[in-house]
């Protein structure tokens, strides 16, 4: 589905991301794990094209390294900003609208697919989104990700700021969409319930891969345990 | 402890030692017109580095030369204009009397022109400053337009929209020319001083200025008050030099000049805003040609007059798009003498 | 104790970013605030500073309530900060950037600086001195003159902290100090801190996300979560406790092991 | 002063058609800054613009005055995009001084240029008769221009508002204001959405300009100075980036003037300062204005 070569991303003196390789085979849920600022999102933007890098990235058979972010959106790809990022000043419903701008004869029936999916934005379609909680702005993000029905879908720190009963909920219809046959790269530092819903996962710390494998392999790994508590 | 003068102040001096030498050879041997092309851009340079202060060291975006600069001319002209040269000219009313009985010498007069700039300046910023964003350029646009409304509608005490006459004639290079150094010092004071790196902060970051301690307001309040006082004196001296002054004389077209001038010669440089003036003025006058008929062999266009301000315009977008930094950059004259260093 | 805060509320329209939290830091300790990204850290500080406008609660520094305050004037009463992703003022110079925090401690009116009174020299070298001296402190003082953006990361981070401490703070508050650092220079910073702590007698109240560089650092720490004050105290115990871990790594505790 | 009632309505009238011209013009600044948080020096020009290519359409191509209106909408609209494209596009990262300035130089070169090739002095518009026509109802008397300039405005309000509220295009418009990334990340180019802003307000514009000159039967090439002035006082006094602020805010503008030299004659040579008045009380009082969004929220 997508492999990336030898990627380096550049914040003006920064180099954020220093040279990697990963893939995301179809159908699985593959996850970066890493503390923060250890170059995750930087790695998001790179694949959408709106920093500066050098690299290779192959997007089933499409070299997308040169694309404006919009007409890779239109190619299939498809991201969850970190901090989810609605459109506060529009109603649930109209966020939705602006995930299908380019998906129009789709729309109808998709957002009904959304609704049955989170019953809580359901009711809530007619309110402005800034006025959900922060779960529901996550439901509604993902949900409005969904609209463009992409190829690839990425996640950027999806347990931000949520409770942890809530983070269970939204990994749960995270695991519920790869049933559906989505593809998803998700970028998480909260590193066991990432490592709980993914096939594979690559930890991600001061810009380089230090770490791969499988995840079920990984979640016992006392190395893991130590670095995100510290110890 | 012996006066110690660095390299850069030796600088300095030479550079206020040719202009004084020049000022002379200039006034004893030029023909007229080039000694009054001069006077403008002596006028010119002070009202340059002057509007540079508010716009390019501080960022703040504002379009009010005109304004001040018309206030500043017509308080000069009432106090050099004698009672009887007022009772004389004004055509449209009377006069009020207390317009009659205003009178001072040329400093005072200058002195007041700034002065009355400046409170007026000081009364803008208080809506403008304390909401952030782009108002101020709406403000002092229209503020230039209330000026004009206001003296073509007061007639007892602007004489309306026939202007004032007969202003004695003060101005001369000594006067433009030595008050544009001193506009340059002080200005040069300010910038190299707390203020101007407060003032350069705050177009840097407002935020982190505020989180520096800084007051912002208070500064850009400064910068702005500063920039009005000497356009007033500015005014005063053009009123000086021209004897005789309308509302007409004061369009928007006197700020563009002015913007154009910093912004070719570098947003934030004050050497900049004087190379700027130089280029512009002179330029100005060289580029007369263009308002006249031209004459290319096979065929002749007509008068076009505004062919100049048209060339203006474009010259201006062409520097924003391309060449942001103008000649200057943010750099000063004495940057030119540091020798480049790398980390 | 130097810097208190009582039931603090802050929402931004519908959503709660901060729940009646409470906490006090004594004088120079070094008070760590940690939670995932989200948890409501930066908005405390941007709280605490004056940006922001507690919806609810009050913040008392020095025995004062400071939460109706401009921020220059909280700045002014001794609260200095730095910023999550570097915010030098980019046009100036290294030696600069730090004048710019003694701003309003320098005595010379704006008519002196116009016609270069004496004051203007005395205190322009005044400050310059201790400039140079803070400047020195973090080992920068070769670059007083360079434009403070051509410098390499990690001394633009020290930039940032020498200009906090120009404006004399009683406290410090750092934003993810040292982010975007590797190893060596994480530790190399958290010395630094501790030093200047004890060198300008600071109170520093530090926001991080790396446990390690916090578990060096830190007397104490508060461990935000949502909004809610999860755990305060020895950072050591911090990384024992159910509920930090349980925020911190999901509930992996009682499903997967 | 007693007011009489018949001249009240005849002023509320006349109130109504001034304020609906400011309306169409704010409505293109209102909306630019609202996605650029740029004030578009040039839209009053831009009206000016609309305004001779109406006059040209009637008197160079002898169109009737609908066909005429029709050429300057589309012809105002292509240069407001063309504008966007050719000299605020570049800027998009730039300073935003940067921008404001060369704001102000296209602004100065569409005045001088016409002035140039057109000359100063006022050109008389041909205001077909029909528009002329005086109706007196009751000792009320107005012409149709001034029944049909509100109620036109009025349509095309509720046009421009159910683009922006029921087509995908116009939630576009509303997200960008807000976050240009996220707007991006629907596969939607923001710099089209941002085009298609300016091709609005600046058909708005024209058809302003086009009442405007019915109005007052000229055109010349500074008339958008002083007209867009106004219209962004408006703007603000309606809250800045807000479609319905600028159309009260134009109303309030349109009836103060009405009102101030119908009521106090004496004071009608300051009749274009009042709007300017009113910009300084509402940034002094209430600076998002009376429907306004703010704006100013600090970037922690």
């Amino acid at each position: 589905m997508i492999r990336v070569n030898n990627l380096h991303v550049y914040y003006g003196l920064i180099e954020a991301v220093k040279g990697i390789d990963f893939k995301v085979q179809e159908g699985q849920i593959v996850s970066l794990i890493g503390s923060n600022g250890a170059g995750k999102t930087s790695t998001l933007e790179a694949l959408l094209n709106s920093v500066k890098k050098t690299g290779e990235v192959n997007f089933s058979g499409y070299d997308t390294i040169n694309h404006k972010t919009h007409t890779l959106v239109q190619r299939g790809f498809s991201l969850v900003p970190e901090g989810r990022r609605v459109f506060i000043n529009l109603t649930v419903e109209d966020n939705l609208r602006m995930g299908a701008f380019n998906n129009d004869e789709n729309y109808e029936r998709l957002k009904d697919a959304m609704y049955e999916l989170f019953p809580r934005i359901k009711e809530k379609r007619l309110q402005m989104a800034g006025t959900l909680s922060g779960g529901e702005q996550q439901m509604l993000a993902i949900s409005r990700a969904l609209m463009s029905e992409p190829k690839l879908l990425m996640l950027d720190e999806p347990s931000l700021g949520l409770a942890p009963k809530i983070v269970g909920e939204v990994f749960e219809t995270i695991a519920k969409l790869k049933k559906e046959g989505i593809t998803i790269l998700l970028v998480e530092q909260n590193a066991f319930v990432a490592l709980k819903i993914s096939d594979y996962a690559y930890v991600l710390e001061n810009g380089k891969i230090v770490m791969q494998g499988v995840s079920k392999d990984m979640i016992g790994n006392d190395e893991i345990r130590k670095k995100y508590l510290g110890g | 402890m012996g006066i110690v003068i660095r390299k850069d102040q030796w600088i300095n001096l030479a550079i206020i030692a040719t202009t004084l030498w020049f000022m002379w050879l200039a006034s004893t041997y030029f023909d007229e017109y080039t000694v009054r092309i001069l006077n403008n851009i002596a006028i010119f340079t002070i009202l340059a580095v002057s509007y540079n202060l508010i716009n390019g060291v501080a960022g703040q975006f504002s379009l009010e030369p005109n304004g001040f600069v018309a206030i500043g001319a017509y308080v000069t002209a009432l106090l050099l204009l004698d009672g009887d040269a007022k009772e004389y000219q004004y055509d449209i009313e009377d006069p009020y009397p207390w317009i009659l009985g205003l009178q001072a010498n040329f400093i005072w007069a200058l002195f007041f022109s700034g002065v009355f700039s400046a409170l007026l300046a000081l009364s803008l910023s208080f809506p403008v400053f304390r909401v952030r964003g782009d108002y101020l350029a709406i403000v002092t646009l229209g503020f230039g337009f209330i000026i004009r409304i206001l003296a073509i509608n007061n007639p007892e005490i602007t004489n309306g929209s026939l202007g004032l006459n007969d202003i004695p004639e003060f101005s001369n290079l000594y006067w433009t020319g030595g008050i544009a150094i001193l506009s340059v010092w002080g200005i040069l004071n300010i910038v190299n001083s707390k203020y101007g790196r407060a003032m350069k902060a705050v177009r840097d970051d407002e935020d982190t200025a505020i989180a520096m301690g800084v007051n912002t307001f208070k500064i850009k309040t400064f910068a702005f008050c500063t920039s009005a006082f000497l356009e007033g004196v500015g005014g005063g001296l053009l009123a000086a030099l021209l004897t005789s002054i309308s509302p007409d004389l004061f369009t928007f077209f006197f700020t563009f000049q002015l913007l154009i001038i910093i912004v070719l010669g570098g947003l934030g440089s004050t050497t900049g805003a004087i190379i700027g003036t130089i280029l512009v003025i002179g330029g100005a006058e060289w580029m007369r040609f263009l308002d006249e008929p031209m004459n290319f062999g096979f065929f002749e266009t007509p008068a076009m007059p505004g062919m100049r301000m048209v060339v203006f315009s474009i010259i201006l977008i062409l520097v924003m798009l391309f060449a942001r930094e103008g000649i200057m950059g943010k750099r000063e004259l004495k940057d030119l003498f540091k020798p480049k260093s790398k980390l | 104790m130097i810097l208190e805060l009582k039931n603090v509320t802050k929402k931004f329209g519908g959503v709660t970013a901060i729940n009646s939290t409470t906490f006090a830091v004594n004088s120079k300790e070094i008070y760590g605030l940690i939670g995932p990204n989200g948890a409501g850290k930066t908005t405390m500080f941007n709280i605490i500073t004056g940006n922001y406008q507690a919806t609810d609660g009050e913040v008392i520094f020095k025995n004062e309530k400071i939460n109706t305050l401009k921020p220059h004037v909280i700045v002014r009463r001794g609260v200095a900060r730095t910023f999550q992703n570097i915010r030098l003022f980019h046009t100036m110079s290294v030696i600069d950037n730090v004048l710019i925090g003694f701003d309003f401690q320098t005595n010379y009116t704006y008519l002196e600086s116009i016609f270069r009174l004496p004051r203007f020299f005395g205190e322009e070298k005044r400050i310059r001195g201790r400039a140079m001296e803070i400047l020195d402190y973090f080992g920068i003082a070769k670059f007083a003159e360079h434009k403070a953006t051509d410098l390499s990361y990690g001394q633009q981070r020290k930039v940032e902290i020498a200009r906090a401490l120009a404006t004399s703070p009683t406290i410090l508050l750092l934003d993810e100090p040292a982010a975007g650092m590797n190893p060596a220079e994480t530790k190399e910073l958290a010395d630094l801190i501790r030093k200047a702590r004890d060198d300008f007698d600071l109170t520093v109240l530090l926001i991080e996300h790396d446990m390690k560089f916090v578990n060096q650092l830190c007397d104490k720490v508060l461990v935000l979560d949502y909004g809610k004050t999860i755990f305060e105290g020895l950072p050591a115990n911090a990384i024992k406790d159910k509920k930090v871990i349980t925020a911190y790594l999901g509930d992996f505790t009682h499903d997967s092991c | 002063m007693l007011m009489d009632s018949l001249e009240f309505i005849q002023q509320m009238i006349n109130g109504f058609s001034l304020g609906s011209m400011y309306a169409l013009i704010a409505i293109g600044y209102t909306m630019v800054y609202g996605v650029l948080r740029l004030i578009n020096f040039a839209h009053g020009d831009i009206m000016m613009v609309g305004a001779f290519l109406g006059y040209f359409g009637m008197a160079v191509l002898g169109l009737p005055f609908v066909a005429a209106t029709f050429l300057a909408v589309v012809g105002s609209s292509l240069l407001g995009m063309l504008t966007d494209k050719i000299a605020y596009k570049p800027l998009r990262n730039a300073p935003k001084i940067s921008l404001l300035i060369t704001a102000i130089g296209i602004s100065f070169f569409l005045e001088n240029t016409f002035n140039v090739f057109f000359g100063g002095t006022p050109r008389p518009f041909n205001v077909p008769e029909y528009m002329e026509y005086i109706i007196n109802v009751g000792g009320i008397i107005f012409s149709v221009a001034s029944l049909i300039v509100p109620i036109v405005t009025l349509l095309l309000l509720a046009i421009i508002l159910w683009v922006l509220y029921k087509t995908k295009y116009g939630m576009a418009i509303r997200a960008l204001a807000f976050d240009v990334n996220t707007v991006n990340l629907m596969g939607i180019d923001a710099n089209r959405i941002i085009m298609l802003v300016f091709g609005m307000g600046s058909a708005l514009a024209a058809i302003g300009g086009i009442f405007w000159a019915v109005n007052y039967p000229s055109v010349e090439p500074m008339m958008g100075v002083l007209i867009g002035l106004k219209a962004f006082a408006a703007a603000v006094v309606g809250g800045i980036g807000s479609v319905g602020g600028a159309v009260i805010g134009g109303f309030i503008i349109g009836f103060t003037e009405v009102v101030v030299v119908a009521f106090l004659p004496e004071y009608s040579g300051y009749k274009d300062a009042f709007a300017f008045v009113l910009l300084i009380l509402v940034l002094l009082f209430k600076p998002t204005g009376i429907l306004g969004i703010n704006f100013d929220k600090s970037r922690f």
